[in-house]
């Protein structure tokens, strides 16, 4: 199969579904010339800084029978736009009793690691997560990435897209053709039998290598990445958890009422998931600070490798407890 | 486009509409036979008529949390709006809006809003899907002079007159914000200065004058549809009773001479009208009354249908989330 | 001891800091004729509908000397200002090397069951949580709110502090004179054997006559008060759990990435507590939809003591996994 | 207040440091010596110079993403702000900030700031503090013509003018956000404009050149101190420059000419300014280039000062989240 980057996956997806659905149209404070150029800048429209503005466009617009896709940059500009996110766009189909649908994607890209400092190294999906009527989509790989947009387009919701900056030059293999990936549905991008790692964009990729590395000493995990946020398909991660007993979340986010919380919440309150849990789970994620400038205090506050690793030994030397399965 | 004499009696109707209606929430609400908050429109009737006699059914407008008087003027069904009050299952929103939400998505009402200032983007959103749609449709978008403090009024206003949006911008300036005068939260207090920043026109209009507003209106809807783009329509009115009620009213701190002069015949935007009416042969008094009782008989109708209408399963409770 | 409204509470805290230090200033778009009176209208100031900016201007007065008090009115209008307390608030101290402090308060009203719609019924606690560089307040008592919002005044960071609004007219009894609430401390608020029940704001209050009524059953239940958000009193939590054995977390936001989420995730993290947990935790949380206007609805999208009951009952009926302590 | 010859000489001092700093600061980046995103501020010095040559060294500042000139024209040290371009623990945030949040409160600086508008409220609440302080401090706010698109441009006009806050809000329209002109963005593209909507004089100003600059820039912190509230400077620049980097500089789309004709001798603030020194004799050429090179010492000064400095200790992550 042909690689290209996660970027060019996202670029073929909004083109694929420009072309495929006339009502698609497309609004950024920057300007996408080679779009504009082949749909013309009546349906790519360039934008005033006034994230506020435009993302109640888009959601006025989706009301009224386009399917916009807004990019707002990166996701600390959402910020400026909090209103009609939470107050309108999560909260106005069910609050209208469901007479109309607001088919409207939010894209915008998150991260540290970029020596860019607190402010634009943000990755608050769990803010969006918990308002009830957006969907939330976080891939980590080229395909993923692309499947999950067109998707997204298509959908009849408001969907929060979110493009990890660090994995924007990342390359992976990508089908030729029609290619979607269903929103919610988890994937399991290792098999293993130790110790479930689930992973949210580039810590995705960071789990596939320490998988790599452990194999080494005979340690087989399992790294499942969740793909959707919104709705998180729990029952996979559960799956999962229940056959290795161990559970490690690795998230660039600072842990607390974070996407982490949530997966280990679902996985304890779960009662057949809870018994086969033959250690405490454990959140490997930011530090509690905001992402600071210089390049060994950032990488001392982001996860890595070694922080991975650590956590899966952790769970894996917590032999007190028998495996209940005495397997 | 001078009116016939039916559009002069439909406009009066709905004056009255809108009047009685909010009129009776009140008593509903105190009476505790319907919930949550309730923002009477009582006095500013003439705004949401003049504006939506400038509209054509296609049209769309948004709306705010004084919203009933906007849905009447569009054409909500009174019925459903009352059902929505009473919290049942026939109400516009399934019940589960309330007064602060009603939409008719069908007749173009993209919502009231609980957020000052937040249906504005919506508005825009929809203006940009009729140029888009390039078959003359227009938004009007209805926001109060409180509205005007919040940054989404500037940003809307640039971009609808940046990319020429079919839109009329309506402040509906009843001089108070809740319990504030305007002068308390504005640095100047003629709204429609704003315009010339933004490139638009900025028109003020005596805001209970229905045919005024109406007049104003029209031209700006023209010049929307002509593809000039937007226009800020400045409505100077009053509101007749307090600001809010959930239990009770909340205490109207007005100066109470001032608010005694709205209140006067000649400057109610109903007598008023009524008094227009009459005075010039368009209707008889007693066309005037029997317009009133018909609307009281509505009113009494779609309470009937509210209370006949059940409440909400709560089983239903996650139906309407999202869309398939 | 006198008994006061939770309202009362909350205006004697203002009116005695704004006495004792005269930086303490006020803002807020709803006027406040008693403290203008007292305190005049440079201390006392009105706003104009304008929460993003005034948001930012707490925090610039803050920075510049004074110790501003903010009141947003509800967390609804918040969502307006978020820029100003995501990008700013949460960030200004860390990431400029803590060379000046931020001392502003944040208070907003939360909360459903008053009828009023999805828009003004919400409880995004969890939102402001995940910031790092926040302290995040939401007291249950008439007591802890006047003790805490002293402390929140006299503390040099940005603090939110929620107000719920079906506790505004509760009473309780209030020390007189001088009395605080230290930040970051939880409270015991009823002691009990069987199981936990960390309850929030409004639902400390049910979580109380859920314990009352199970007592006739010869259930022994121990409430607990976390009334800081941030930092989280983790260690009397954990304390709480490792001696019964089961936890239930109530609250009125919806579950997902929740403080209920958090504090889950807090107690199943950690080795020790993990062992002592017999059953699976339960979150008693709102249903996952905006808070709906009518009334047979609203109550069931709320979680109530039927629901705190029944999730008492089967963390207590979960006999399947033997107590590890034998006791 | 006409200034004096070392006024005038210290004025042209300060344009040329933060020219060469912001020079250096691009060759370091393409060098990947020091880290994250630089956005020059070359052709935009007399802006920052002018106003804060208006300003006392208690009045205080808000500053953006483009931000180095206003910290140097405020009079920050530039080896702690070099040392913060390098990540180090000597740099004005110990090494947490970076190029987009350098700050110095202890003369008034109160960042720099990665959100294009939200400085402008946090300006505010500084001239509230100085309202209260009753001493007559002022404070600047600088923006760019981008940032007029923000909400938070239109609340704090309006919220400084209402309460007349001791404030300059200082536009520096450099004809592009990012790689868009003006005119693509905004409705209309006086900015001035806005001015009157808020009940506030606007002027606008040539803002390339440092004197004219001072001198409106002197006359809006009069009017600020006396009480009578904020002015909107607009000044009229140009970037010389690329709008940012990180590992090489965006691409720069503006037409060649119109850059061209910008970086021309007696249009670049800088040169400007020298000849209006040489020709009137304030100071020669000689003199001119002594100050050049002193500055170019004092660069390189800073660079070792830097270089010389560690990095922060990965243990010290979590100080300096919460005061005491
Ligand atoms: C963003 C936001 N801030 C505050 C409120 C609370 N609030 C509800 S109505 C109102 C006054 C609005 O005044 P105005 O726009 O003049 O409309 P009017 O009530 O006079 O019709 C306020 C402050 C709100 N709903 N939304
Ligand atoms: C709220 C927000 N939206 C978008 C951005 C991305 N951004 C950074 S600089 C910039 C252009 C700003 O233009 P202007 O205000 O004219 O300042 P200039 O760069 O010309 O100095 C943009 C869009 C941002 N930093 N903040
Ligand atoms: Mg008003
Ligand atoms: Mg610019």
């Amino acid at each position: 199969m042909r690689e290209i980057t996660f970027a060019q996956a996202l670029e073929e997806a909004l083109i694929e579904e420009m072309e495929r659905d006339e009502r698609v149209i497309t609004m950024a404070t920057q300007r996408a010339p080679a779009l504009e150029n082949k749909f013309g800048d009546k349906r790519v429209r360039f934008t005033p800084i006034s994230e506020a503005a435009f993302t109640g466009i888009g959601l006025g617009a989706a009301g009224s029978g386009f399917r916009p896709v807004v990019h707002w940059g990166m996701v600390t500009f959402s910020f400026v736009a909090m209103d009609q996110i939470v107050n309108q766009a999560s909260k106005i189909r069910y609050m209208f009793g469901g007479q109309a649908d607001f088919p409207v994607t939010y894209r915008c890209s998150t991260g540290g690691g970029m020596q860019v400092a607190a402010q634009h190294s943000q990755s608050p999906y769990s803010m969006f997560m918990h308002l009830a009527g957006l969907k939330i989509l976080l891939p980590s790989m080229p395909a993923d990435a692309k499947g999950l947009l067109k998707s997204a387009i298509r959908d009849n919701n408001p969907v929060v897209f979110f493009e990890c900056s660090r994995l924007a030059s990342t390359t992976g293999p990508v089908p030729d053709g029609e290619h979607t990936v269903p929103i919610g549905v988890a994937d399991v991008k290792r098999a293993g039998r130790d110790v479930t790692i689930v992973g949210l964009a580039y810590y995705v990729r960071e789990a596939l290598a320490v998988a790599d590395t452990l194999t080494t000493e005979g340690i087989s995990v399992e790294v499942l990445d969740p793909r959707t946020l919104v709705p998180m398909d729990a029952a996979a991660i559960r799956a999962s958890v229940r056959k290795t007993g161990r559970l490690v979340v690795v998230d660039e986010a600072p842990a607390t009422c974070s996407a982490a919380s949530e997966i280990v919440a679902l996985v304890t309150e779960d009662p057949e998931t809870f018994r086969a849990l033959r250690a405490p789970v454990q959140r490997v994620c930011a530090a509690p600070v905001p992402v600071p400038f210089s390049p060994p205090l950032e990488q001392a506050a982001l996860p890595d490798r070694a922080r991975i690793t650590a956590a899966v030994r952790r769970v894996l030397e917590d032999a007190r407890r028998p495996d209940p399965l005495a397997r | 486009m001078a009116l016939t004499q039916a559009e002069l009696v439909e406009i009066f109707r709905k004056l009255v509409l809108i009047r009685e209606f909010d009129l009776l929430a009140v008593e509903l609400r105190t009476a505790k036979r319907i919930y949550g908050a309730v923002h009477p429109y009582v006095g500013e009737e003439a705004v949401a008529v003049g504006v939506c006699a400038a509209l054509r059914p296609t049209d769309r407008i948004t709306s705010t949390h004084r919203g009933h008087g906007h849905c009447i003027a569009k054409g909500a069904d009174v019925n459903r709006m009352m059902a929505e009050l009473f919290g049942r299952v026939d109400g516009y929103c399934k019940g589960k809006g309330g007064s602060m939400h009603i939409a008719d998505f069908g007749i173009g009402i993209l919502g009231a809003n609980g957020i000052v200032a937040g249906g504005m983007p919506i508005a825009c959103g929809a203006a940009l899907a009729a140029q888009l749609e390039d078959a003359g449709g227009v938004t009007a978008c209805f926001f109060g002079d409180g509205a005007t403090g919040e940054g989404e009024f500037h940003e809307t206003l640039n971009i609808a007159s940046l990319w020429k949006l079919p839109l009329l911008f309506v402040c509906e300036n009843n001089r108070y914000g809740a319990g504030n005068a305007v002068e308390s939260v504005r640095a100047q207090t003629d709204i429609s200065l704003h315009a010339p920043a933004y490139g638009m026109p900025g028109v003020s209009v005596d805001g209970n004058d229905v045919l005024a507003v109406r007049d104003a209106a029209s031209e700006a809807v023209e010049r929307a549809r002509r593809g000039d783009g937007p226009t800020l329509l400045h409505c100077k009115t009053f509101r007749m009773l307090f600001h809010a009620m959930r239990d009770a009213p909340q205490p109207d701190m007005r100066p109470t001479d001032v608010v005694a002069a709205w209140r006067g015949r000649d400057r109610d935007p109903v007598t008023r009208f009524e008094d227009h009416l009459t005075s010039r042969g368009i209707a008889t008094a007693v066309e005037a009354q029997r317009i009133r009782d018909a609307v009281k008989r509505d009113l009494e109708a779609a309470v009937a249908f509210a209370e006949a209408s059940p409440y909400p399963d709560p089983h239903d409770l996650l139906v309407d989330m999202f869309a398939e």
